[in-house]
């Protein structure tokens, strides 16, 4: 483990490929970049070292294809995988396949991935370890009068969970024991007829929470670290839309005491490399561990803008067996960051996909922004894989400026040819209770800020109308005197001729 | 001609004034001249200044009654209205609507993982006609009217665009 | 004038333009920008809220037409003008112009521009603040034998300095008395018969000198506080090229000890708002104060990215009237920032300055990375001003990671139709001396990095043969397989029709 | 054929193979055989994967002897030899010779500020005939031999572009 890393396979794509890519450029790695059919012509093929044809569009042929990425891998001699995010970044077989073949995996272990990955089993670990968890049962309840006791001790109102649910499916809710015993007897025979069992867990149910996360690093060596939190709030459904740091209701001394459970929880699972703890926060300022995200996080650069310590890099250096370079007490905020997720989705059309060629963009740069993208003029964007395409971060002295960056930038940002959610973070960067820190997973909901994204863009379309109006005169004077229009378009059509390999 | 900004309802009357030459045009909108200083331009490209302000504008679309166009990166739909186009546009939305009440089209691009609906099956407005994934999501097509399903036109693992006809309902 | 400051006119083009028109958008000030016929298609007259025409190209007919400028500014109902650097910035008229109609000048008055703005005068009030000067004649020497004993104390070699000269003319090195005694016989008849009269001083000269500057801010309630130092050493011809902070000599208490005197240098000119104080340091590590610059600098974004301050902004509000809002023991220098000048010039032909289209470029960015720049796809590099056409400037936690990111984003840096100095900055991102902080005003010469540069660049261009062939032979099979090529040629001109108001 | 890249004297030969198929086509650089893969192609732009790395060229100018063009954003100009281009070649620079040793020409765009030789002048190689102002830098065009100054093209005042031609020496 203790070898130097000369060469990089990315197992990835998009965005996070060409953030693993410049991290290898900084430190004098080779990269190399894998891509499908839909991939020949992005940016990681393009700034990577080497990239070898991985297989069709489908993730399952392509970024989802363990024995063909090893493949690849072993022929062209890459010492190391990063596997990114998404795809195999949390396939515990991964890491074992890797190193069977001597090959560094930078990530956790397998056996860590395992514990991560499964509820029940990290649950355990972790109330060992002392982790406080969202109050309630610590597994499947064996009756009803089990569940009634664990709701009593949790404190009304509860949840009942099916172990066979998911995304919001077969979760009750239950505001006092009637209640309880009602659904739980409902509950119990749909989980039946469906699973053969009645695997049911209760919970304390609770509102108006924040999704605080605690960026975690652990070296080979057993030394464990926490960057600070990320806050999180800002969802839709469970999908993270805007993530800042630090988070607005921390305190140095709460950020301190939970940044040290993080680090326990790590030490727990025997965690390796980079890695996020998860909490959830309710209104009285209780912290509960959810779990551990065993990979690098979509929103890390918030947590490199305010410690200014680089993860990919720092992930590359445990991986090669390198103790982490600071201590805890060394680590210090300085100002604050805000992500915002830039999807192709369309906000006003119920956030569905955009796909298609974006024939020019203008990505914005400038004092404190930072983008992470895949987006170039004359870049596609694939109906395949995940919706993002880009992540704009700002950084400030403090939430205020770095929330006027962002702003600020988003209105520099432009992407032609597909639908973007920039709309969305305008109004959420002009939003009052944004502004005043008044975060919940609720919070498009609860402020009804899509409403109030279709208000702003009809005004900000209004100011629009008189230059939209005169365009149009131009055009139409201009079709007149040149009568050039057919011909133009079809010599357009001619000099944009291409084909395709 | 009146012009209509589509999503917000305002409606202007323009017209072209004239060329007052060094690249200087004035127009007339809803009664109010303005100078335009025309930096560049093609057949569906402009850059302008326009009240002291710089615009660049983007001709997408452009049909006898609509034009899609983007004003320093918005994209906005715009509404021509003339005797001449309101006419043409009744008899058009009529021959239009005779057709087009019966087709459902999907307004995403994406592959089919699921047909939910069956040919002669009566399905309500709002019903789930076909499931697209595109981008890990799924979204459902839903039936835009009540009616008997006259004909699918996708399968199962089918790839379809943004406005492919997906059924017939009538 | 404190009043709040609700429209700012520019008066300034290129990247400084955009930049103070970033910051107008982050303080929601309207911003107003001013255009030549050069410039009507400029990112500034994009970006900013309003503009207003100015003139014909020539620099004296447009952005030094500073009647013209007041006439716009008052009209348009200007509450502020920011000068930007060059052009106007230093014109010791312009403030009170300003205040005569009502609008707040963001610099320095002009009382403290006349002085800093004048050798003579500005030394006299500097030895008085007992600030540490190049040792030499207080001002122009009565007669030879003073001459003789001012190189005496100083200690030899010395330079003779004719008062007229500049920009290297009219100066002499003297070894020993003997040879002063010579040479001022030659350089005061030179004088005499060029100007009328032998005004000549005497200069102590100095091997291998750093060019180390400080940055200062001062507010209208007489609060100064400097803002650590910028490296400036590598110039080519007394330009600067490459700047950084913190200097790589600067210990902790040397920094705090001329930064002490950079604060005392504002206080005795009374300076108002944001300047710079130069120095000179000796091989020895004497530091010695040459003059200071009343405006904002070119490099002032290294000490944006090292301190976290936004200096734009800051000088909006001191010009607003507001206290600077830190003391000096508040500020902190976080990591290492590194800018590269670029310019539109050719370095493998001396420096040429090289005008015309871009028709496309890639604008670097990713973690650490901010460019300051008016290029964007489609636009044009006019011969009419300054060369600068961007700043790279990388923010890395030592100066290590700044350099490498430095160097990657050169790499991704290109800019078509034109020639830069990136090849020049590729070769000192990775040049020996450079890395080990060996730097001084003739760095260049010193270690013959033009000769290097022609070295990688020949060395790097052999890396293309293989793909540049493989080109030409694609497109060789392409002309002849579509016969295409004489009509897409054709058809290309037509579709790049353009009219120009 | 044989190329030679321009500043490097770097010298390949190199032919087409033949296409075979999913857009790979087979070349033979100096000998050696190599496999593109062609992603996006037009008559002066071309996306290739060779040697497992990722290249865009750009041709920018392309006569019969020479090409100029960028790979991955850096330029090259790249020359032709075959027998043929070889004669033709050498015919034309003498030609060009003949003229082309007696004309000065400005390699950069610019502004005649100052003219400091006059017609009939004697001057050596060397010698600063015009100083011209671009980009607020003064640059001065220098005799490239020794000679007798016959014309004198450019006044002050003037602009120049690349190449145009300020003095006949002779």
């Amino acid at each position: 483990m203790a070898k130097k890393i000369q060469s990089l396979l990315v197992a990835n794509r998009g965005e996070i490929a060409l953030r693993v890519i410049r991290a290898c450029g900084e430190l004098g790695i080779k990269s190399i970049a894998l891509y499908s059919d839909e991939d020949t012509r992005s940016i990681h093929v393009k700034r990577a070292d080497k990239a070898y044809y991985l297989g069709p569009p489908s993730p399952s042929e392509s970024y989802l294809n363990i024995d063909k990425i090893i493949e690849i891998a072993t022929r062209v001699g890459a010492d190391a995988i990063h596997p990114g995010y998404g795809f195999l970044s949390e396939n515990e077989n991964f890491p074992e396949l890797c190193s069977k073949n001597g090959i560094i995996f930078i990530g956790p272990k397998k056996k860590a991935m395992e514990i991560t990955g499964d509820k029940m089993k990290c649950k355990a670990v972790m109330k060992k370890a002392d982790i406080p968890f969202v109050p309630g049962s610590d597994g499947i309840v064996n009756d009803m009068e089990e569940a009634v006791d664990i709701a009593a001790a949790a404190g009304y109102p509860v949840l009942l969970k099916s172990a066979f649910g998911g995304g919001g499916r077969g979760i009750r809710l239950a505001n006092d024991e009637k209640q309880l015993r009602q659904e739980f007897e409902m509950a119990a025979a749909e989980s039946k007829a469906a699973f053969g069992k009645a695997a049911l867990y209760v919970e304390k149910y609770m509102q108006r929470i924040r999704h605080i996360e605690y960026q975690l690093v652990r070296d080979s060596h057993g030394q464990g670290r926490h960057l600070f939190e990320r806050e999180c709030s800002i969802q839709r459904r469970h999908q993270k839309l805007v993530e800042m740091s630090p988070s607005p209701v921390l305190d140095q001394e709460t950020r301190n005491r939970i940044g040290e459970i993080a680090v326990r929880a790590a030490e727990a699972v025997d965690y390796l490399n980079a890695g996020t703890a998860e909490f959830l926060r309710d209104e009285q300022g209780n912290f509960y561990f959810i779990e551990i995200n065993s990979r690098l996080q979509v929103e890390h650069p918030v947590t490199e803008l305010v410690t200014g310590i680089d993860l990919v890099k720092l992930q590359i250096s445990i991986a090669q067996g390198e103790t982490i370079p600071f201590k805890q007490d060394d680590l210090g905020l300085r100002g604050c960051a805000i992500e915002c997720r830039i999807n192709a989705e369309d906000p006003f059309f119920g956030f569905t996909p955009s796909v298609g060629t974006v024939p020019s963009c203008n990505i914005p740069y400038g004092p404190g922004i930072r983008v992470d993208t895949y987006l170039y003029p004359g870049c596609s964007v694939s109906g395949y894989y995940d919706s993002l395409v880009a992540k704009l971060i700002a950084w400030g002295k403090d939430f205020e400026e770095s929330r006027v960056r962002t702003k600020n930038a988003l209105k520099e940002f432009t992407v032609e040819g597909i639908n973007t959610t920039i709309p969305l973070f305008k109004t959420i960067m002009d939003e009052d209770n944004f502004i005043k820190g008044e975060l919940s997973t609720d919070y498009l909901e609860r402020f009804s800020i899509l409403d109030r994204m279709n208000r702003d863009a009809v005004e900000s379309s209004k100011q629009d109308l008189i230059p939209a109006v005169s365009a149009i005169l131009l055009r139409s004077e201009f079709v007149k005197k040149n009568h050039l229009y057919q011909q133009s378009t079809s010599s357009k059509q001619r000099t944009g001729w291409q084909s395709k390999g | 001609m009146d012009f209509e900004l589509g999503g917000t309802k305002e409606i202007a009357n323009g017209e072209l004034v004239r060329s007052i030459g060094g690249g200087l045009i004035l127009v007339r909108i809803n009664d109010k001249e303005y100078q335009i200083k025309l930096l560049k331009s093609g057949s569906d490209y402009f850059e302008f200044i326009l009240d002291d302000s710089f615009y660049t504008a983007k001709i997408i679309q452009s049909g006898s009654s609509e034009v899609r166009l983007s004003i320093n990166g918005r994209t906005h739909t715009v509404k021509q209205h003339s005797k001449l186009t309101e006419i043409l546009e009744k008899s058009l939305s009529l021959t239009a609507k005779i057709g087009g009440e019966k087709i459902l089209v999907s307004q995403i691009p994406g592959r089919v993982v699921n047909v939910l609906a069956a040919v002669r099956a009566e399905v309500k407005k709002g019903d789930s006609i076909v499931v697209l994934e595109s981008m890990k999501m799924q979204v459902a097509v839903k039936a835009h009217r009540d009616g008997i399903v006259k004909e699918l036109r996708v399968k199962k693992g089918a790839t379809v665009s943004r406005n492919d006809i997906i059924a017939v309902i009538e």
